[in-house]
């Protein structure tokens, strides 16, 4: 079956999961991947959402982090305070999902600024729980288009950390985990030696396009693959399941 | 103690021009009500704190009630950008705004000391993040065991905050349930705190289940009953979030004289709420209700 | 991941010799069975947490299984001193033990210091008390904005913990109503955690109000179903506090061989907490009853 | 009506709080206090346990701090570090009671040993929550037998600290409030400058008996007066419906 390019990064995401997983979530292509992994490979997989809501079991898709479906039949709420606290700073996390305007080569991430702070060209949303996700979870997954301008060395703004300068900063701050892999349009990088690499590319993507859409020398892995498909099955499960209104896709 | 009284006078009574206001809620139960009567009754250089600052604070904003925002992520939730917002940090209109930015756990921090009264409190955030270099409240503390060290941030205090619940007595005892937000954190922050409640119940009802109970009247200086206070926001229970409303303001807010326009049908051009309630169509309402699906009770013994 | 076990299982599974250990419980709900099987199993050089020791840590020293305890107030709560105790902290009778001491609130800070992760907690206490000088982990701290001094304390974080909760599905997740104490913080500072409940439920149950949630499954490793685990303190609407056994254990205590036939008796020979129940008269349960007055439920909406 | 030293000592308890205090109860006298009070002359009375419980509106006796009839038709309950935390430590308690082994004439109390405290004479219970309620509270309340091992002029440990030394050093360390009445069965004693003061003698108590079983030269008020004893409706009130079974009289 065809399959659309949301579809594929859903599926892609939805690889990254594992059985057990807890996993900061988001809306769309974030809550749809972690929604199929559950519904495949990760029945125990627990969501878990920044506005405080633990194992979320929701009847349908939820429009924000706080509709009122995730909170329905959760197992557990905490107060914004004691989420963040409990379970982010505890370190209780395996896997968040993260968005931003700019990612750059060592995996940090700017949700805040285009241009300068202080008179910035674009005045972006800001962190939210981003910097705390991104300082906590063992795992950080990245979806993301696939750009120049969201690809740069080195962003306007440190958001999130990622890596920072690559060297061992993240190690010696203390942070746990790490940006674990970026998923576009294009492709799927993960992360060596705290920069990005690209593992697979997506049938019909030639490595040009992707480093043409990227704004530094990018890596390849010597493994480089394509990435997988999403099988009938699991376009039917999107489809039918999970969006069946394709808000998202 | 508290008392029961209509917004109009809760806002009037609480709130002076150039006061720091905390309307709280964190994706749920947003005092919106309580925001447009700030709008209508024309506040002016009010600080205003929130994590999120969502529709309410870009309308106060667009009004131009607003001097400073202090946040942590400005958003149209599950839609996009707030513009009026955008506009103000960006093109100064209809007013500069000052902005003080943290993280969503670093604004709960905040409220947190403030409630606890301690001058600081630690967090593992911020390492490795640019927040710090642009906010002075966001400084490193050295652990008195060990040499770790981590960030802190120092208590927020607002004059006003806004809390709301789903249920109240005339007291101000009250219930919340689902999300919480940080709901209790304001209320014990604040010096003056305005309780607005989908409805009022009886003391039995709140003695009932004490573990359920978000904060006190002792907390509470004025109590509003004030059902839909959250349109187009959402109360566990009650209703859900009227979506549209929200697309239909990414839409409205793109421009000031269409974000004018709506400030004056639906905040200038009703008297409060239950005006604002009755100008949307049945349907709309219909389209919000939540359903039902009950808590089982626990025995608290003792008859 | 939890699962469902008997009380011999999880403790002989959960705890080593020379373990920190901390049965949470604060007033009500303490693990009394959980004290009395790792009595039973003969444990030594265990170090044992609770803001109050109360009878059930007051047993497991006399029994031999302690070295160290760490708490904030050791008396049998409305009726006097732990005999046991004070003979262990003043005679070194059957064994000395070594004491460090906190305030209620130092305790609980300290908790909560484990369950969130953070290597100090500032606190406003202690400041003109002399127990700082005989305690290493109380120290003071500067705020990094002003210069106010204030005292922290370092987190705990106990090998095992044992927490009580009135009902859990299979999985360890848990509704917990009336006085919390500790018991959330023990949990999740803890490297193991035994949950013990009154009565096991289905999921449905607690996912109706996931606001009554203590933990969630993913902090339990074990799930022990156990009736009346709390005799002779309390579980909220379920049995009321023996009173009788308090007093009695006043007396029994003052001597070691009253106390050793009490062990003899009520530890050593039942096989767990089933017999021990047996052993009560019907009356006894009878006057125990804890009578029934239900929460009002709340319409958590979405069906 | 005749009446016992426990009775007067509830009264001149209740006689010390307000109508709308907060009060931070314990277990036998202060509870009989505080349910006289809220029967009398404070309706709005608020009684906070170190347990949690706050406001509550108990049917019987509690036993303890954490007994069940204070928690079923209470008005909020919280956590033990929530209680501390969001009540004590943030100052929003007028009053509390405490007990201890020994107060001495700034009034600072010992609940942690007699004698030394790595070789103790005595191990007694500790603070529990006594520290934080004498630092936090604006109005301590103790109330205790008079004797001269109970008033030594300087106790053998500060478990929770009075006025210090006296001097003004409880204001420097930034402590709320301070001891406000000291209530035995011989005199009530208030502070004045740090320092403890009768201000009123028991019906028949000699101020000689007072100094005698008190470890210090003892100040006297200039205007003196005798402790008012409890009225006939008091007393009935007590013994009637306070506590019928005789269980603290």
């Amino acid at each position: 079956m065809e399959y659309t390019d949301t579809e594929l990064m859903v599926t892609a995401a939805a690889n990254r999961l594992r059985d057990g997983d807890s996993v900061l979530v988001g809306i769309g292509v974030p809550n749809l991947a972690c929604n199929l992994a559950k519904r495949t490979h990760a029945p125990d997989l627990t969501m878990v959402y920044e506005s405080g809501v633990i194992d979320a079991n929701p009847s349908s898709l939820p429009l924000s982090i706080g509709d009122p479906v995730l909170v329905s039949g959760a197992m557990n709420l905490e107060s914004l305070h004691g989420g963040f606290n409990y379970y982010l700073q505890a370190g209780r996390l395996d896997a968040g999902f993260l968005g931003g305007a700019q990612i750059d080569r060592h995996g940090n991430i700017n949700s805040t600024v285009i241009g300068d702070y202080e008179d910035p060209d674009v005045r972006l949303p800001g962190s939210g729980g981003a910097c705390e996700i991104a300082s906590n979870v063992e795992r950080t997954l990245v979806v993301t288009p696939h750009d120049r301008r969201r690809f740069p060395e080195k962003v306007d703004f440190v958001t999130s950390p990622g890596y920072l300068d690559g060297d061992g900063e993240r190690e010696e701050l203390g942070l746990r985990g790490g940006p674990a892999a970026v998923i576009t349009d294009m492709a799927v990088m993960g992360f060596e030696d705290g920069e990005m690499v690209v593992e697979s590319l997506h049938p019909g993507v030639e490595r040009s396009a992707v480093q043409e859409a990227t704004g530094w020398e990018l890596q390849f892995s010597d493994d480089l693959t394509t990435t997988p498909v999403p099988s009938d099955d699991t376009l039917q499960l999107i489809r039918e399941e999970l969006d069946p209104d394709g808000v998202y896709l | 103690m508290s008392s029961v009284t209509s917004m109009s006078e809760a806002v009037s009574s609480a709130i002076d021009d150039g006061d720091s206001v905390y309307l709280a809620g964190f994706t749920h139960l947003i005092p919106f009500a309580a925001g447009h009567e700030i709008i209508r009754q024309e506040y002016s250089n009010l600080t205003i704190g929130r994590a999120t600052p969502d529709l309410v604070y870009d309308q106060m904003i667009a009004a131009g009630c607003v001097e400073k925002v202090v946040f942590s992520w400005a958003g149209n939730p599950g839609v996009g950008s707030l513009h009026a917002f955008r506009r103000a940090a960006e093109d100064d209109v209809p007013n500069a705004i000052e902005l003080e930015e943290y993280t969503h756990f670093g604004m709960a921090t905040r409220l947190y000391a403030g409630a606890v009264d301690l001058p600081f409190v630690p967090l593992k955030t911020f390492a490795g993040s640019d927040l710090p270099d642009h906010n002075d409240n966001i400084r490193p503390v050295e652990s008195p065991f060990g040499d770790e060290e981590v960030y802190a941030v120092p208590p927020l205090t607002p004059d006003v905050a806004v809390v709301r619940a789903q249920r109240a007595d005339e007291d101000g005892n009250c219930h919340l349930w689902g999300i919480h937000g940080e709901q209790k954190e304001a209320a014990l922050a604040a010096d003056t705190v305005i309780l607005s409640v989908e409805e009022l119940v009886d003391t039995a009802t709140i003695r009932s289940d004490p573990n359920r109970t978000l904060v006190t009247g002792d907390e509470v200086d004025y109590v509003v009953n004030c059902p839909y206070g959250s349109h187009p926001s959402y109360a566990q229970g009650y209703y859900d979030r009227d979506n549209e409303a929200y697309l239909n303001w990414d839409e409205t807010a793109r421009t000031v004289e269409d974000t004018e326009a709506w400030l004056e049908e639906y905040v200038h051009g009703v008297a409060d709420r239950e005006e604002y309630i009755r100008k949307l169509s049945s349907d709309r309402l219909l389209d919000l209700q939540a359903g039902n699906s009950y808590s089982v009770p626990v025995d608290l013994g003792g008859s």
